[in-house]
């Protein structure tokens, strides 16, 4: 009814859930790349523990007939690998809920009869197939199966992932898939349930890249040579993206020994002419505040990708929140500009990140993209980035022998010289300093050259991107939301399915879109959906546009937003 | 080439009249204008403090940066830019305090750079406090009863660290410092030159008389190759020796180890992503299949 | 007439101005010294570069027979030491400013006969005496003789500030002194002036403290027993005070390897049960932010006393701004509160910071003093600090066996057990933890452990200090100001003369006080003076009580507000 | 005094099964127990990291703070109340990497702690970058070419900085790094102690058996109290030598130098400010006359 209606629309939705090391990660991985090869649209996003083995980790995939990029609470299949799965997800199971695994494995947690369970010997085919380690295969197999793929596309997609392995492993994870793929027919008979989900002839034109993926191709196709980062999760998997594809397309990827000196070393960089970005998250970025304020003195650019994660302090160091935005857009002592993204879909994450480089070259400050563990972590299918579309704009001028490096110019923007290009001396200085870069007391000069630095930020906000307006431009409910909630808060609003109501979304967060109080104040009531406890983005948008949100829907307990408790949320306030 | 293409012609100097930074400003000129190495192409990098302010006083490209963070863009500037020549500058507070953890991993990443340190054993921008080099008992407005912490080795620690050039200098002898700044500066990789530099203002222990007393020159005869024996010298504390301490030749500079030069020598800034290998990359992710 | 009358009513300002390390803070050691001892009302504020010797220094000595504690631009007498000085001041000499000096020394700047030059021969003197150094002392002993002192008084002073001297070094002293006190007789009369000043009875009983000391005296009292710094101006003062007269009270100070050092030595510090303290600058305080964020976590106390000076990065290292709230207030990733203080007088600066060790201890969080170098660097009498107003409030409690360091209470306060003492265990932990102390993933606990921290904010709101109010209640106009400004903007609102307009001062900015919009929507005009750019207490003030500023005094050249630019100002918005 | 007292009973500890971290832990309470030391005059410190979870897994006080900064704090917990024993204990890429500027001057400052570092050559929570000591050659997903920074050789750096005790275990001996652990915790001052432990999960290299066939313990009759020679053997890198390699009994330790406890004893904590000393000194304020 209902149910099969909403699988329809929005598609199935697989949870796998074992402790880290399990493999999670190669169901996953094999599943989403024999589906995303198959032509159909998968989502997954995962949410785990602080630790390299044990606990309990899960891993949602989406697979649906038409594009899906959102966390839902909702399972309808669920595989648990080991006891405490089940428990650890107990608020997400509902009666419709098939799960499959095994009894012996799962132990007393699966034999409440209220739970839908189809046993299936995952370990016993394994264990035929000469070792327990073809489980996982197996289990995928059987989702495959389920899902209704062709056993040769499944085989042959098998076979392709474990080329490089020896010739009786091929052969036995083939085996296994096949073996996996056979039970499906019997759990859909056990468990009733009949998955009819369709390729989309576009996906297979697509890419399935992450988060952290698409803000490092940003970098990359905006012209990034530089990398250097202190590891920190959730931004090292974008410092280890451009570490793997670095060095064959030029870049410099450096491991720094702490994220003061990244920092340092990314400003230095961007002197001598390279494009040079800093990976890190809230804990390392608290490190590079006097960095940040260096770049403002020295008006130097700098891209900083910030990866948030629940704090303060160590906090939950895998999980998600969106509590820094008050951080980045204060950080460093003293007054000076800088403009913050903060992509809410892998696309925005692409282009944003490579805009990042052309806005820092050009208004010569730090441009940040914020993130978060959600974002970074999560992939699904979509449209090829088009590299053509990105232009590498450099702004570097070869300097006269009477280069000034801090000319006071109308719009507050010097020309960048860099050493050794020109016949000019490049000179910059972290005092207060004249045109020349020298030290200076004089206190006139101070003042003005306050002023110039901050008119920059007038310069940045002519090129300020636009909030994205969704569905209608006519609401009577506005719901604003920034970053890496786009998605869910999107789908949450269709699943409300209130024609008078909108959504707002803001990928740059500051500046701010000068329009904001005509969009907010046109609404009959204002929502704001933000994962942090204090409502960051409410307070600068009050502070910028003057207008104080009455509505938040807020959540901090470490994991993203589901579609569901947002469309709840919602519900009520719009009631 | 004429020492004066360096010179700044009529300006303020910060220093204190009698100050030894005076004396290594005109030695490093000499060693530059003697190596022929061009304004235009060289960086001067310094933190902050009195030392810090040298390249203000000549003519070149300089990156002022933050207390205690030469290191690390100076290592940037020469890995984005290898045909520069980059010299980091500071004081001993700015190295071995707030520095430190760059002066040490910057010794193990082994950029191609000349890292010349202004010791005078005080901190004296800020006007006095106890540097890491301050001897024991020193006294101070902050260490009132005396500094208690071990001084600061630089030079036994930089040989524990495996440095790939270790020298000390004292300003009091302008030409031997000079050849020993040369030496570093033509040096392959990373240096070190520990310059005993008297604060004649905040140091009044260690004063020119000081050092001319408690310095001598490592014997002509002296090996620098064999670290263990260079070690055994750093840790004299009678006299101070001065001079080439360690070389070991058989390092890699960083500039070579990014692995990014060697087919294509051109400096970051000239090159553009290759738009092609992108769109391949592109689609090859997550592509497992 | 209006400027004899003005002097009469604020008395007589004298501006020392030379080279670092010419002997200006002699005369000005010796002067306010001996003028205080005599009953005179004293304050003495410096502007000086960032350089050891050379530059332009000055120093500017008010002494009147009411109590004065703002620094003003008028100079009536103008010391000049040397070539340059009477360029550096050329703004503030007008054509009734008298100039003791050595024409010798001062080159043609005194040529011009728009100049009331009078020719002292300091020297000349000094050299009959033997030695030049005495010149210093024959000026001072010019300007005790101008400004009325009895020759005796000055006498018996020098001798007892060179007690410690050789015995021809005093005798030299006092003969210069001599000499010079009857050299005033002359410079009254060909300068044509008058200067009566009368002793004021209560100065004797008072103190002369500067705004360091004071921030150093209250911290003593608020017992803090741990200092953990690194040297920065302006800074470094109350650090070096704290070493003076540490030890001898058995407060441990100990000079840190850097600010990281520095602030999680203080934490580690109040763990074990010291009251401990950092001093900092911006650029020093941005290195603790991620430390800021790890009190957060343990919810530590820890006192932070923050010396405000231009930035972004080096800046101006011996100026002042005010441009830090931002900083100070968002510091640290992660959501969690602190409280801010900003003493605007020397009588604040004791108690605030006193009071900032009590309420660190109570609500288990930061508390900042944020001051800057006019604050710090300026002295003048006040009444002695009253040691029995202070009490040192502990919050630590013994702790049993069953001891959880974060038992979650309605207040969100925990009660604070430290290492031995008692029979429990205190953990604390950087990541997000349970009761006891131990890390946790439960995201249900994490979120309840968000809003424990967070509930501390309440309990320091009910403990909030009120805002200055001054003269009246009842006004049209209200200008606000915030920390150090205070004594300016009451003068220049002296000086002004309307009887319609009041002064709000804040002395503790964060958590904003709750009748803010009461105080500032009574009025019809409201003004804001600040020293920064870009009106950051206005933007604390519109974010947490809703009410927009619309005038705003804005300085941030690297110098305080003069009272006179204070009222020009304030006369053009309120005419 | 019986091991269990530090026992957490049934927890949940997150260390991968294999782990050289398990050793640790239980040396570490063997020690602690063998010198009688009680859980509550115990505080243990650490950073972030795998190795840095320790605490938790033991019962006693403890700080688990920021990741490279369990030395400060350590610092001034055994500052303020000096009857207690602090452990400072993490992993390499906290102590040498993040934290290593700490590492320097927490040395020259000598308080009475004891440093032990998990020393695994990798960033274990992070899944497997390259630590200060990672070798040369090591491939990671960060460091994909493998690591070309000359490893940080702690005993040698610690020696330069003259450590009062400078030692090196490998827990595949749990007996012997007890022993050495004793040692260290008994001595005076700080005291080094760092213990290779293979990371079986992001190791690959430096695993059990490798480290058993490359390490062998320092003769009998090794004498600890020469610094040159104490260099010379912390240098070797063929095998690498196990034991005690430096000990300087002659340094006074950093609670001692602080200057508050001679008169008396008594922790911070139970102090209150002297108001009539207070008062004086408020009097004397800028009273020079
Ligand atoms: C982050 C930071 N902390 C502190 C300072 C203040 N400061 C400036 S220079 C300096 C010390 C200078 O000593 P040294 O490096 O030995 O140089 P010297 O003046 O002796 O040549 C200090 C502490 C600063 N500018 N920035
Ligand atoms: C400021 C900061 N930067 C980075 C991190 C991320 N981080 C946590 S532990 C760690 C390295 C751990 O390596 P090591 O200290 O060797 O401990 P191990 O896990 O190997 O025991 C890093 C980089 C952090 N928590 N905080
Ligand atoms: S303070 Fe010392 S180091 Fe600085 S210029 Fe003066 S003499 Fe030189
Ligand atoms: S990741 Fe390595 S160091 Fe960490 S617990 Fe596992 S094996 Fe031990
Ligand atoms: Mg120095
Ligand atoms: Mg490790």
């Amino acid at each position: 009814m209902v149910r099969e209606k909403h699988i329809k629309a929005q598609g199935i939705s697989i949870v796998l859930c074992g402790q880290a090391g399990m493999g999670i990660q190669t169901v996953e991985g094999i599943l989403t790349g024999m589906l995303k090869l198959a032509g159909y649209n998968v989502f997954a996003t995962k949410e785990y523990m602080s630790r390299v083995r044990g606990g309990n980790n899960s891993t949602e995939i989406r697979v649906s007939s038409k594009p899906v990029s959102a966390y839902i609470d909702r399972i309808d299949i669920l595989v648990p690998l080991n006891k405490g799965a089940i428990s650890h997800l107990r608020d997400r199971i509902s009666a419709d809920t098939v799960i499959i695994g095994e009894a012996e494995l799962l132990g007393d947690e699966v034999s409440g009869d209220k739970l839908k369970f189809v046993e299936t010997p995952f370990t016993k085919i394994a264990n035929d197939l000469g070792n327990k380690i073809y489980s996982n295969v197996v289990a995928t197999g059987t989702l495959a199966g389920l899902l209704g793929m062709k056993l040769d596309e499944v085989c042959e997609y098998i076979k392709r992932a474990f080329s490089t392995k020896a010739a009786d492993m091929i052969s036995n994870n083939v085996k296994a898939a096949e073996a996996g793929f056979r039970l499906a027919a019997d759990v859909s008979t056990k468990a009733d349930i009949k998955i009819s989900i369709s390729p989309d002839a576009g996906v297979k034109d697509q890419i399935i890249p992450s988060g952290a993926d698409a803000i490092a191709i940003g970098a990359m196709a905006g012209g990034c040579n530089f990398v250097s980062a202190y590891p920190m999760t959730p931004s090292t998997s974008v410092l280890s993206f451009m570490a793997k594809h670095g060095r064959d397309s030029g870049i410099i990827v450096e491991q720094a020994e702490d994220e003061i000196s990244a920092i340092n070393m990314a400003i230095g960089a961007w002197y001598c002419g390279a494009r040079a970005m800093v990976t890190t998250s809230g804990g390392g970025f608290a490190l590079m505040v006097e960095g940040v304020s260096l770049a403002g003195m020295l008006e130097s650019p700098v891209v900083i990708s910030l990866g948030q994660r629940p704090a303060p302090a160590t906090g939950l160091p895998t999980r998600t929140e969106q509590a820094d935005i008050e951080l980045a857009l204060y950080a460093g002592h003293g007054e000076f500009p800088r403009i913050i993204f903060a992509p809410g879909t892998l696309e925005q994450a692409f282009y944003l990140t490579a805009r990042a480089f052309n806005l820092a070259d050009k208004f010569q400050m730090p441009v940040f993209v914020l993130s978060d563990q959600y974002l970074v972590d999560s992939y699904y299918n979509t449209a090829a980035f088009d590299v053509s579309k990105v232009k590498v704009e450099k702004y570097v001028v070869k300097t006269a022998t009477d280069y000034k490096r801090y000319e006071i110019t109308p719009d507050g923007i010097s020309p960048r010289g860099i050493p050794g290009f020109g016949k000019g001396l490049v000179c910059v200085d972290s005092d207060e300093h004249d045109a020349e870069g020298h030290i200076t007391e004089d206190l006139g000069l101070r003042t003005r050259m306050v002023d110039k630095r901050l008119r920059k930020l007038e310069s940045a906000k002519a090129e300020v991107i636009e909030p994205q307006l969704y569905p209608n431009c006519k609401y009577k409910n506005l719901v604003v939301c920034w970053g890496s909630t786009y998605p869910v808060v999107k789908e949450a609003i269709e699943l409300l399915g209130k024609s008078d109501t909108s959504l707002l979304h803001y990928s740059q967060i500051y500046p701010l879109h000068p329009q904001t109080a005509d969009y907010l104040s046109k609404a009959k009531r204002v929502v704001i959906v933000e994962g942090n406890a204090t409502a960051q983005f409410a307070k600068l948008i009050k502070l910028h546009a003057g207008f104080d949100i009455e509505h938040k829907i807020l959540k901090y307990s470490g994991l993203q937003f589901s579609v569901e408790e947002v469309a709840v949320a919602l519900k009520k306030i719009l009631k | 080439m004429d020492t004066n293409v360096f010179d700044m012609g009529e300006i303020d100097i910060a220093w204190c009249p009698g100050c030894g930074d005076y004396g290594i400003l005109n030695v490093l000129k000499k060693a530059l204008a003697e190596l022929d190495i061009a304004p235009e192409k060289l960086v001067m990098v310094s933190g902050i403090g009195q030392a810090a302010k040298i390249p203000h006083y000549l003519k070149t490209n300089f990156f002022n940066g933050l207390h205690g963070r030469a290191l690390p863009p100076a290592t940037a500037i020469k890995a984005a830019n290898p045909s520069m020549t980059v010299i980091a500058e500071s004081g001993d507070g700015d190295m071995y305090g707030e520095g430190g953890n760059h002066f040490i991993h910057t010794i193990r990443r082994n950029p191609g750079i000349t890292n010349i340190v202004h010791n005078n054993m005080v901190y004296g921008l800020t006007k006095g406090q106890a540097s890491p080099t301050s001897q024991l008992g020193f006294k101070t407005p902050v260490q009132v009863a005396g500094v208690t912490l071990e001084p600061f080795n630089p030079l036994a620690v930089a040989i524990a660290l495996d440095a790939g050039f270790v020298a000390r200098a004292f300003i009091g002898d302008a030409d031997k410092t000079k050849e020993i700044l040369k030496k570093a500066i033509t040096h392959k990789g990373y240096a070190l030159v520990d310059i005993f530099q008297p604060c004649v203002t905040f140091n009044k222990v260690n004063t020119w008389q000081w050092f001319k007393e408690h310095t001598y020159y490592l014997e002509d005869s002296y090996d620098p190759h064999d670290r263990s024996a260079a070690f055994k010298r750093a840790l004299e504390t009678e006299k101070l020796p001065l001079g080439i301490f360690y070389i070991n030749p058989n390092k890699s500079a960083f500039e070579d180890n990014v692995g990014i030069y060697q087919q294509d020598n051109r400096p970051l800034f000239e090159r553009e992503p290759d738009v092609n290998r992108l769109r391949m990359l592109i689609r090859k992710i997550r592509a497992a299949g």
